[in-house]
């Protein structure tokens, strides 16, 4: 098991798995990036957009794909409305105080699961579920989509936030809402925006993961987690650092399964966060920065 | 008037910040507002620029009442406020900045503006790219200031105008003040040192605990006793 | 008393601060001005500890503590405020002093009560001493920054432009302040913007342009050099 | 303790915490409706005969919601017991759970039946009112074995054969690790064990597993799994392009939900039934078609095993024919019924085991088309498995 | 007469036991009261490192996990229970002090998810070592012995825990820890040995915990590494704590309680609908009152005295 070609597959599939990690995250990373909010409500975002995926295509034989074209924008306009209503009004109260509302909000959504789906198992039926490409190992077709989108991801995100004035927009009022509104800024609207935009792509993760994942109501809880430590690692504050964060997670984890033991996949995976955070404070960036 | 200020009164749940405060504020004018700390200064830009509620009394700025208005639609009425503590973005760049404040503006006008401050302060040109919050305190004020140029106001609001900023940079920022004022961007400006400011400024007021005291021209401060005892002692 | 040779600090190509050399006597009170980003409170910085120079030494009554930790420098004796004020917002002003006192130099006596109140008057916070520091003015925050280093029991306070945003009333009060602290036989260095004060005050003025030291020696000398006046009084 | 029991009594109320939400929803939910039909059914017959009472009375169900959390199994049961005034106790589900649960009746001395417990830890303790209907999973991985040794000698499986074994780290993963080695290290001159490698519940990515499988070269892969894990795992197995004489997930394979996911990639897997609806019992025929018709899906072994839990815990109370407790434990200490639906028909509780049934699990086949055949034990078998299967 | 209360909670407590059996529904309610009690001590202990300090853990699963595995396994090796304690809480200290120290460096969201990889870190760790910790598994505690003796000891925690509290926000230790919290630059730069006053808190905070596992393992008389190292028993006192009112002195009690009763009261008698209701009960909490129960209180006594005026 020490040979090349062990080692390519190793790579080839803690890459695939990294940008699994990608896409799960940008959406939590994006709230947190403009609102500083931690969205305990990601893990639910993600959840119900899968169920709502396995729903069309279990109703309209929809593709995944295709229904995200129904799923993404209708989860924007629940994300504005959920900052509108809610979040808006604890944004700027204590840090815990959006902390417990939006866990509440993942609560009703789990609940919401169960009572729609029950705790049954349910899984989509794919005629590519099993299709590979051969890449001197095979390679499922629906993580190569994945990585695709997380690449692509990476890239028009950062565009969005760096190059257009919307982007920078929820920058500014990321870091002051006040000197954002002086500014002639609707921090309001653009923080509902921003959340808006946040929950689609969580959305849009949560169709994708349904095309790999058996879902159930408790699905998106474990994943959150660990998005939770991809955009720490990768700073909380840059999109390519969840790309890195996310990449580093999905590479150690794959070696730790293949090199080590399977179970220790997870546990190598908050050994090394907590290795990284220890040695450098502000996650994988910092090792760019002086 | 551009500005008039009636019976103005603001508080901080118990503690009253403002009360009654009454004043014009002409098209094109330079005002400067003085008094001690906690004089209600900052306060009444707060409450022009839409960050404090207006408690009592009324604003209109054009003949619009600012009353109920959010702070953003002030700003794009035009009236933008360099806020106490400069407030900068700490992860935008300068550029940035001056960018996101400058939206608005069309094309050219915003050209000609970003050139006008880089001219002010060449510092900024040579931090351009970098993290605000890398800045030097005043490196720091500049943007903020020059954030508020940059939305090409028709009533600039400053809060401590040189806090922080060397004599030389202080020197020429009043320079630069005329000639945005000569541009026709009226003034309001929250400053300590009022030697220096009343040489540019057409008229004065001056603040305590919350109610104006004494207002008029710079020769007309400068005879006033109260001014000179507090303000002109050294 | 304080001694820096050759202290440099880089961040990325920028030179921040560049080969600082200076002695600072015991009961002296120095003034450090420049024009913005001359390094002023970078250099601060790395004397209280807060920031790592990339190169040189700071020793202090005897001991190399270029690489001592903040509060390590603080036990030692050295006492700073901040360019933007930094006060424990939450906390009462008497509690911000039990706390310096409890915590700062070990040379601090240990009947700190009566110490305290001394500073508290000294300082003009009798009237806001039980009041939280969310609720203070700027200068009253200030003087709460001083009080809290002088609590410390430290032996050098570094006071980084207490007179900004002061009233010239203020500025005098704020003078006569820093008179008494150093009557109390503390050495003070501080960086100021405010002419008056650095008149009123220093027995010495160093300016930094750029990171170096481009002027060092008397108030009135140094002032009116050409070199200063060009680089920051902009005559 | 416990609350003043009513002057008259008119109904029976059997008490249940069942994790219907959390980890182990799935079965929590199968479960639920286990009981819930086997106490419809005797309500529907009339009700159960109480001596004291002189009539028949109905049979109530309480089932709340434990979490899939331990303590609030625990929690949740002395609240049946003392406020919801429950006159017996049925188990939650999953090994741990139970385990935790058991502590409370043995307590409160009211009768208990789990049909959610497997390990013989739960029994090991010299409990008087605990009793399990799940044999050991220990004995269900020793039955996988003896069948692999049944297809040896017919020439079929390679002897020794490779085993590759991968286990879910879960109580149940151990006792089923813990079964498979014993026989192992029994048969060394059958088997050797050629991985054998843990994972965590839940894990969402099972290539490296995938990888090391490949590399052990292995003849049988046997792995112990909860339903989205055999999912995943299966999945990559089968976009990685493995094959072996026989692949056992556990108790998993015969879901319709999988072969609808993973289509004919479910062909030929062996799983090991504590029940399936392929047992041709007529109460299990039965049982089959009134759940059917009502919940739906019945291709694991969850709602079997709760009926019979339920039904076992009604007949007991018939037998005493009182809801006094100590004679509904005596009832089921005693007891040896026939006509279940479980293998082997009889539920009994053997003193030596603790009370927990040693029945035979039986061992399934996946059949192209969506049909099963019954592969093992040899008396219950409906047809003969297929080792190698056909390409 | 306010001074009372907290002494006539305390008898009552002491009390509830013996007249337990009278009251209805009374046994139930001191089983769940133990459990009550050691919410309360975790939560009041939690709050000195989330609250006082200002740092969230999520990471204190691992105490309570350490304490209950000692308890089981000293217990099985015959020492007498209440003893069990004492070591517990040393090693939970120990290992709070081993990775506190480098991880407390970090703040805000850097701190309380690097909490979350020490917490899962260490149930993982404890899932692997099946050989100490009986895997997944876990361990059987013998049953038997006073049925009371988780209650008084509980009771006992939750004493120690106030009082601790108590001492610690009165001593210069938690002066200090409000330094940190408010400004950690300018803590370091009054003298403040800033990475060791927070490791003592979270030692002290890790020490209590510990003992609340192990009364729970006794009372449980069963530990599995998913049950006591649980991500959610993290979760658990971040919400008592909040619920309650962060950083004050009954707040973190009161959120226990209320806590422990929502937690239980719904799961009994909302079976379908529990997640949400309770959901829509934080969201509206926080809605209403950010600051927790106690500052509504604080609101509450504001308008009473004005009333009274
Ligand atoms: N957010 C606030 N909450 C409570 N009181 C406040 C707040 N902001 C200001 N105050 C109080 O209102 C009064 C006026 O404050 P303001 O900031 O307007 O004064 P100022 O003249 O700008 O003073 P300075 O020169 O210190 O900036 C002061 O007594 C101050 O303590
Ligand atoms: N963390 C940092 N990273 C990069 N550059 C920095 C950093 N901190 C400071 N600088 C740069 O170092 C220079 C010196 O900054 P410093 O704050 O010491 O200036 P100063 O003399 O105190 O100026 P002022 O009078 O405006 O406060 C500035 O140009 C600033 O942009
Ligand atoms: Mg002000
Ligand atoms: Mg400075």
């Amino acid at each position: 098991m020490t040979d090349s070609a062990t080692l390519a597959s190793v790579v080839i599939f803690g890459v695939l798995l990294g940008g699994v990690y990608a896409a799960m995250a940008y959406g939590l990373g994006l709230i947190y990036g403009v609102m500083r909010i931690v969205n305990l409500a990601h893990g639910a975002v993600l959840m119900l957009a899968a169920y709502a995926a396995y729903a069309l295509n279990t109703r309209f034989g929809l593709d995944p794909l295709v229904a995200s074209i129904v799923i993404v924008p209708i989860s924007y306009g629940i994300g504005m409305l959920l900052y509108s209503v809610l979040v808006r009004r604890v944004v700027h109260g204590p840090p815990m105080a959006s902390l417990l509302l939006l866990f509440g909000v993942g609560l009703v959504g789990r609940n919401i699961a169960y009572l729609i789906w029950t705790g049954d198992d349910r899984s989509i039926a794919l005629s590519y579920n099993l299709t590979t490409v051969d890449l001197g190992v095979p390679v499922p077709v629906t993580k190569l989509v994945i990585f695709g989108f997380a690449l692509a991801g990476t890239a028009a995100l950062y565009a969005f936030l760096h190059w257009t004035h919307t982007g920078r927009a929820m920058r500014a009022v990321a870091r002051d809402p006040v000197a954002a509104e002086l500014a002639g800024l609707s921090a309001d609207r653009i923080s509902a925006r921003a959340f808006g935009v946040g929950t689609a792509l969580a959305a849009f993760a949560g169709v994708l993961l349904s095309m790999l994942y058996v879902i159930n109501p408790e699905f998106g809880s474990a994943l959150q987690l660990k998005t939770f430590c991809i955009i720490v690692l990768g700073g909380m504050d840059s999109i390519g650092g969840i790309l890195a964060g996310a990449l580093t997670l999905g590479l150690a984890e794959t070696a730790a399964g293949v090199y080590g033991g399977t179970a220790w996949q997870d546990l190598v995976s908050f050994i090394l966060l907590v290795g990284i955070l220890v040695t450098r404070p502000g996650g994988l960036p910092s090792f760019f920065r002086r | 008037m551009m500005l008039s200020v009636r019976d103005l009164a603001v508080a901080y749940g118990p503690i009253r910040a403002l009360n009654g405060v009454s004043f014009d504020l002409e098209a094109r004018t330079s005002a400067l507002l003085a008094g001690a700390n906690g004089s209600g200064k900052s306060t009444l830009l707060r409450a022009i620029s839409g960050l404090a509620a207006i408690g009592g009394g009324d604003i209109h700025f054009e003949g619009r009442s600012l009353r109920g208005l959010a702070a953003h639609q002030i700003a794009s009425l035009g009236i933008a406020h360099v806020p106490e503590g400069r407030r900068i973005w700490p992860t935008l760049t300068v550029r940035e900045h001056l960018q996101l404040a400058g939206n608005h503006v069309p094309t050219a006008r915003r050209r000609a503006l970003v050139d006008d401050i880089v001219g002010l302060f060449p510092r900024l040109k040579e931090r351009w790219t970098q993290d605000a919050a890398r800045l030097s305190g005043g490196e720091q004020q500049m943007v903020a200031i020059g954030r508020g140029l940059a939305a090409d106001p028709k009533l600039l609001l400053i809060d401590e105008l040189s806090l922080g900023l060397a004599p030389v940079v202080v020197k020429q920022l009043f320079a630069a003040l005329d000639h945005i004022n000569g541009q026709g961007v009226a003034l309001l400006i929250v400053e300590q040192a009022l030697h220096a400011a009343l040489a540019h400024a057409r008229y004065g007021y001056v603040l305590e605990r919350g109610t104006l005291v004494v207002h008029g021209t710079p020769d007309q401060l400068r005879a006033s006793d109260a001014v000179r005892k507090a303000y002109l002692s050294i | 008393m304080l001694q820096l040779d050759n202290v440099t600090k880089r961040y990325g190509g920028l030179v921040a601060v560049n080969g600082v050399s200076a002695r600072i006597a015991a009961a002296q009170t120095t003034a450090i001005i420049g024009p913005n980003g001359a390094g002023k409170t970078t250099l601060f910085g790395m004397i209280a500890g807060a920031i790592p120079p990339s190169d040189g030494r700071i020793i202090f009554a005897d001991h190399d503590i270029t690489r001592w930790s903040a509060d390590q420098v603080c036990r030692a004796g050295i006492g700073r405020t901040f360019q933007v004020v930094r006060p424990f917002w939450a906390m009462t002003v008497h509690d911000h002093l039990r706390a310096a006192a409890a915590f700062g130099s070990k040379a601090a006596s240990r009947s700190e009560s009566t110490v305290l109140s001394d500073i508290v008057t000294l300082c003009g916070l009798q009237d806001v001493a039980d009041r939280v520091a969310l609720t203070l003015t700027l200068a009253d925050c200030r003087r709460l920054e001083i009080a809290r280093a002088l609590a410390t029991g430290a032996r050098m306070i570094l006071l980084d432009e207490t007179m900004a945003g002061l009233t010239p009333e203020e500025t005098e009060q704020a003078i006569q302040l820093v008179k008494g602290v150093v009557a109390a036989g503390r050495t003070v260095v501080l960086i100021e913007h405010v002419l008056p004060a650095v008149r009123g005050l220093a027995d010495r003025v160093i300016v930094l342009d750029r990171g170096a030291v481009i002027a060092d020696g008397e108030p009135i000398e140094v002032l009116s050099s050409a070199t200063v006046k060009k680089a920051y009084l902009g005559e | 303790g416990g609350p003043a029991t009513p002057a008259v009594l008119n109904e029976i109320i059997l008490g249940a915490t069942l994790p219907l939400t959390g980890k182990e929803s799935r079965a929590g939910l199968y479960f639920k409706n286990g009981y819930t039909l086997a106490v419809d059914e005797i309500n529907a017959a009339g009700g159960v005969m109480i001596q004291s009472v002189g009539r028949k009375l109905p049979i109530k169900l309480e089932i709340v919601d434990d979490k899939s959390d331990s303590m609030t199994a625990v929690q949740l049961a002395e609240h049946l017991i003392t406020v919801r005034g429950i006159h017996a106790l049925l188990g939650t589900y999953e090994t741990k759970l139970v385990l935790a649960q058991s502590v409370v009746p043995e307590r409160h001395k009211i009768p208990y039946v789990t049909g959610g417990g497997a390990a013989s830890e739960i029994f090991k303790r010299d409990f008087k009112w605990v009793f399990g209907l799940l044999s050991s999973v220990e004995a269900m991985a020793a039955t996988f074995m003896d069948w692999l040794a049944v297809e040896q000698d017919a020439g079929h499986l390679a002897r020794p054969a490779r085993i590759a074994l991968a286990w879910e780290n879960t109580a149940h993963g151990q006792d089923f690790r813990a079964g498979t080695e014993q026989r192992v290290a029994a048969h060394a001159d059958r088997f050797t064990l050629v991985m054998n490698e843990a994972f965590e519940l839940n894990s969402k990515d099972f290539t490296p597993l995938m990888l090391k499988l490949k590399a052990a070269t292995a003849d049988v892969f046997m792995s112990d799994t909860h339903y989205p894990d055999f999912v995943l795992q299966h999945k990559t197995y089968l976009q990685m392009g493995l094959t072996h004489p026989v692949v056992a997930y556990g108790p998993r394979g015969t879901e319709a939900d999988a072969r609808a996911t993973l289509g004919d990639g479910v062909n030929y897997l062996v799983s090991g039934q504590w029940w399936t609806q392929e047992l041709p019992y007529p109460e299990s025929r039965a049982f089959v078609k009134n759940y059917t018709a009502k919940y739906g899906d019945v291709s694991s072994y969850y709602p079997g095993l709760a009926y019979e839990t339920a039904r076992t815990m009604i007949a007991a109370i018939q037998t005493a024919g009182t809801i006094e407790r100590e004679p509904v434990r005596q009832a089921l200490a005693a007891m040896d019924r026939d006509g279940a639906i479980l293998p082997g028909r009889r539920v009994y509780f053997p003193a030596k085991t603790g009370n927990q049934i040693d029945n035979p699990s039986v061992l399934v086949q996946n059949m192209p088309g969506g049909t099963f055949r019954i592969v093992y034990p040899p008396d219950a078998a409906t047809g003969a498995a297929l080792v190698p299967p056909p390409r | 007469m306010t001074r009372l209360i907290p002494i006539l909670l305390l008898i009552a407590l002491a009390a509830l036991p013996f007249a337990g059996p009278a009251i209805p529904g009374g046994v139930y309610i001191t089983r769940l009261a133990v459990i009550g009690l050691l919410y309360i001590a975790s939560a009041t202990a939690w709050d000195l490192v989330g609250g006082l300090t200002g740092q969230v853990s999520f990471g204190h699963s691992a105490f309570f996990g350490i304490g209950a595995y000692m308890t089981a396994w000293l217990v099985g090796t015959g020492w007498p229970m209440p003893l069990t304690l004492l070591p517990g809480a040393l090693l939970a200290a120990a290992y709070g002090a081993l990775w506190g120290w480098p991880c407390l460096r970090l703040r805000g969201p850097f701190f309380a998810i690097a909490t979350i990889g020490v917490g899962e870190a260490t149930r993982l760790i404890a899932l692997l070592a099946e050989g100490v910790t009986g895997g997944a598994t876990g361990l059987t505690l013998s049953i038997g012995g006073w049925e009371h003796t988780a209650y008084y000891l509980a009771l006992g925690l939750v004493v120690v825990a106030f009082a601790l509290s108590w001492l610690v926000r009165r001593s210069s230790l938690g002066l200090g820890l409000s330094c940190i919290r408010e400004d950690v630059e300018a803590a370091t730069s009054i003298g403040i040995k800033v990475g060791w006053l927070q490791v003592q808190a979270l030692m002290l905070s890790a020490a209590v915990v510990a003992a609340a596992g192990g009364i729970y393992a006794r009372y449980l008389y069963y530990v599995e590494p998913g049950d006591v190292f649980s991500f959610n028993r993290g979760i658990a006192l971040i919400l008592m704590a909040t619920i309650g009112g962060l950083n004050s002195k009954w707040g973190p009690a009161i959120g226990a309680v209320i806590f422990l009763g929502l937690e239980q009261g719904l799961a009994a008698w909302f079976p379908q609908g529990h997640l949400g209701i309770y959901g829509l009960l934080l969201i509206g909490v926080m809605l209403y009152e950010p600051n927790g129960v106690v500052a509504f209180g604080r609101k509450l006594r504001g308008v009473a005295s004005a009333a009274a005026r």
